[in-house]
This record gives structure tokens, C-alpha cells and sequence, in this order.
């Protein structure tokens, strides 16, 4: 299950469901979502591909470190939060 | 008690839940839209994890700062200029303890929890935060 | 505004007349009788001197931490247990500044505002502060 | 005129006015009043006839300071406060 919000929920809606190849990583569902979505990858990768700097992860509500968790492998019923930078309060 | 709420912040209820006989002092905060010339706010909230995120938040707060009490409602939804985004209510037996507990929350709640302020103005829409 | 008063304290209607839409951070500080074995306080206050010395301590903070308002109630006369004994309510444009002008506000009243108190127990009266 | 507070107040009454003598100081307006009030001297004057650190002074609503101001000579029409520390809040 892959959920955005803020920006990212404007491009890519609030959840969607994602069939995973046994053993997918982060970065690879990432590149999956870019591949479909030319604003998603605009959004969210630098032109050197690397996933820009306001990119947020959560894997199962917990944040993860883009620099060295995106080699993760994702789980059947894991959940990928995709978000820019907290602004509450 | 946290809680994330399109509702209307009631400051009198939270202040009422946190009152008791063995606080001396009460500290609250509120974050209002405040008009940098837009008309108006959407607050957007990762629901779940901002509720366990602010929840840990407020334990932390509890427990370093010695509080009888500590309520948290952030709203969700439109918000109009000045009205409250965010209302933080500490109780302590001293005043030390409640400034310092109610400036916790509201810092760790900036940094930590998973939520998102869009300004609506006659020129369009930005969200806050994003460079 | 500045009001030194023996009728019980609406909060609401401070925060009310505190609200603009330039504020973005809105601090209260509401002092209450606490149980320290005791049950309740007299507070009996000069009056003319403590409304000029609040009048002066609210311009200090109104100009030290640029508020865009600044509101403070003293009660006078017998206060029960949990009572408030005194509410200070300050906005500004930012958070840091209404935190820091409230807690100028509170730190100063009670070092310089001619206003006594009298813990009332069933052991007898005792004047606060005094050795 | 002469005003007291808190416990000030209950040994001396709230408020009442005194006949100075011409030139007379704060210092000799207050040992006039432990003269006729044996509570007030004990309350406000140690054993060697000093005035006790605790005993806080306005002349007309202004703070004076006990160490430099007690010769401080009083006009007609003058308001002297005495009361013990600041305790609001």
C-alpha cells in the first residue's frame, strides 16, 4: 500500500494498492511510481535520478533515512508514506 | 488527550480537562493562521501516525517536565485567518515546568509530526514548507 | 488591558480581545490556587500602584517582544482551590515571542506588582513571602 | 497618609492620616508609629531598633530604599505604603 500526502497525494492520490515483485526495495517501488507518473518523478528525483532532498518516507508509520533504508525490501501488507517536509502547528 | 480534528478547537474544554488542585500553573499555546495575504489555510494530517507521533510527543513532555496534564488538539480541514490550527494546554504544579513543557510539545510537534499547511490566496495555492 | 479585579476571570473573552488576524502564536499563563495542604488564599492587592506597575511591565513586553497584544487579569479577595489567580494572555507574529513575552510578564509581576497573598488552612493564615 | 498591607495592614489598619511635624522623615514617621503600636515595632524593627529587611516602602506609589531613603524628609499631602515582600501570582 502506498500512501501521499501533501503535494504528493495532489499527484499521485491519497492510496493506492501496488502489486510487488518478490524481494522489490524502496527505491524500486519509487522508480516503479516515476515510471508511470512523469509529475511523480519530477516531484520527487533530481535529474541525476537521486530521490531529492524534501522527499519523507515512512515505512509502516515509521520514518525511514532516504540516504540508507531505499535498498529496504517491502513486505506483502507493508505500507510506503511518500510526503514533503512536516509544516504543523 | 490528543486529538486530530476537523472540529472547532474548544481552548475552555481542554483547559477544563487540565485543571486540577495540585497545579499551580497552566501554560497554553495557540497557533492561529495568521494573514501573510492569503485567504486562508488547509491542514492536511497523516491521521494515524500524527496521533501515535503526538501521543509519544506528550509522554516525553509529561514525564521530563513533571505535568499533571497535557492536552493536544490539532485541526484538520479549512481554516479561515485567524482562526486556531494547533492548541497545546500544559498543567504543572510550577510555572517553570508548564512554559517549559507546553514550548516541548508544540517544537516536537513542528519537527515530528506527520502534517501539512497549504495557503490559499487570490494568486493560488502553495504548501508551506516545501522548498 | 490591564485589570486588577475581585470578579472571577474570563480566559475567553481575554484571548477574544487578544486575537488579530497579524498573530500567528497566541501564550497564556493562568496562575491557580494550588493545594498545598490548605484551602484557599486571600489576595489583596494595592491597587492604584499594581495597575500603573502592570500598565508598565505590559508596554516592557509589548515592546521587547513586538506583541500584538497583551492582556493580564489579577484576582483580589478569597480564591478557592483550582481558582485563577491571575491569567496573562499574549499574541504576536511568531511563537517565540509570545512565549517569551508572556513568561516576561509573569516573572515581572511577581517581582514587582504590590500584591500579597494569604494561604487560608485549617491551621491558621499565613502571609506568603514573608520570612 | 499612611497605608499598609497584607500583615502591615493588620497590625496598623488600612489607611489613616498622621500630623507630621515640619522636616519630619520617613524614619522618624515610622518609629512615631512604633511608638503607639507595640506589635507594629516588633513587626517591623529588629532588637538594636533597625528597621527589618522584610519591610518593603512607597512614598507616593514609588518604590524608596530603606538603606539610603529612610531620612527622606515628608511633605503634607505625601502617601508613605509599608508592606512585606511581593507575593502575587
Amino acid at each position: 500500500m502506498v500512501l501521499a500526502f501533501a503535494g504528493f497525494r495532489e499527484i499521485l492520490g491519497k492510496e493506492r494498492e501496488l502489486r510487488l515483485l518478490e524481494g522489490a526495495t524502496v527505491k524500486e517501488l519509487l522508480e516503479e511510481l516515476a515510471l508511470a507518473n512523469p509529475r511523480f518523478k519530477e516531484a520527487a528525483f533530481d535529474e541525476s535520478g537521486e530521490l531529492r532532498d524534501y522527499v519523507l518516507l515512512m515505512v509502516n508509520r515509521k520514518r525511514i533515512d532516504p540516504l540508507q533504508d531505499l535498498s529496504r525490501t517491502l513486505q506483502e501488507g507493508d505500507e510506503l508514506a511518500i510526503f514533503p517536509p512536516l509544516a504543523g502547528g | 488527550m490528543i486529538e486530530i480534528t476537523e472540529a472547532e478547537i474548544s481552548l475552555d474544554e481542554m483547559i477544563r480537562r487540565a485543571r486540577s488542585k495540585d497545579a499551580g500553573a497552566m501554560v497554553t499555546f495557540l497557533g492561529t493562521v495568521r494573514d501573510d495575504g492569503m485567504e486562508g489555510l488547509e491542514v492536511e494530517a497523516f491521521r494515524e501516525a500524527a496521533q501515535a507521533e503526538l501521543e509519544a510527543i506528550r509522554e516525553e513532555a509529561m514525564s521530563r517536565f513533571h505535568l499533571m496534564a497535557a492536552e493536544v488538539v490539532h485541526r484538520t480541514g479549512s481554516l479561515a485567518v485567524g482562526e486556531s490550527i494547533v492548541a497545546i494546554v500544559c498543567s504543572a504544579a510550577h510555572r517553570e515546568e508548564a512554559f517549559s513543557g507546553c514550548r516541548y510539545i508544540i517544537e516536537e510537534l513542528k519537527k515530528r509530526a506527520p502534517l501539512w499547511k497549504k495557503e490559499m490566496g487570490e494568486k493560488g495555492e502553495r504548501w508551506v514548507g516545501r522548498t
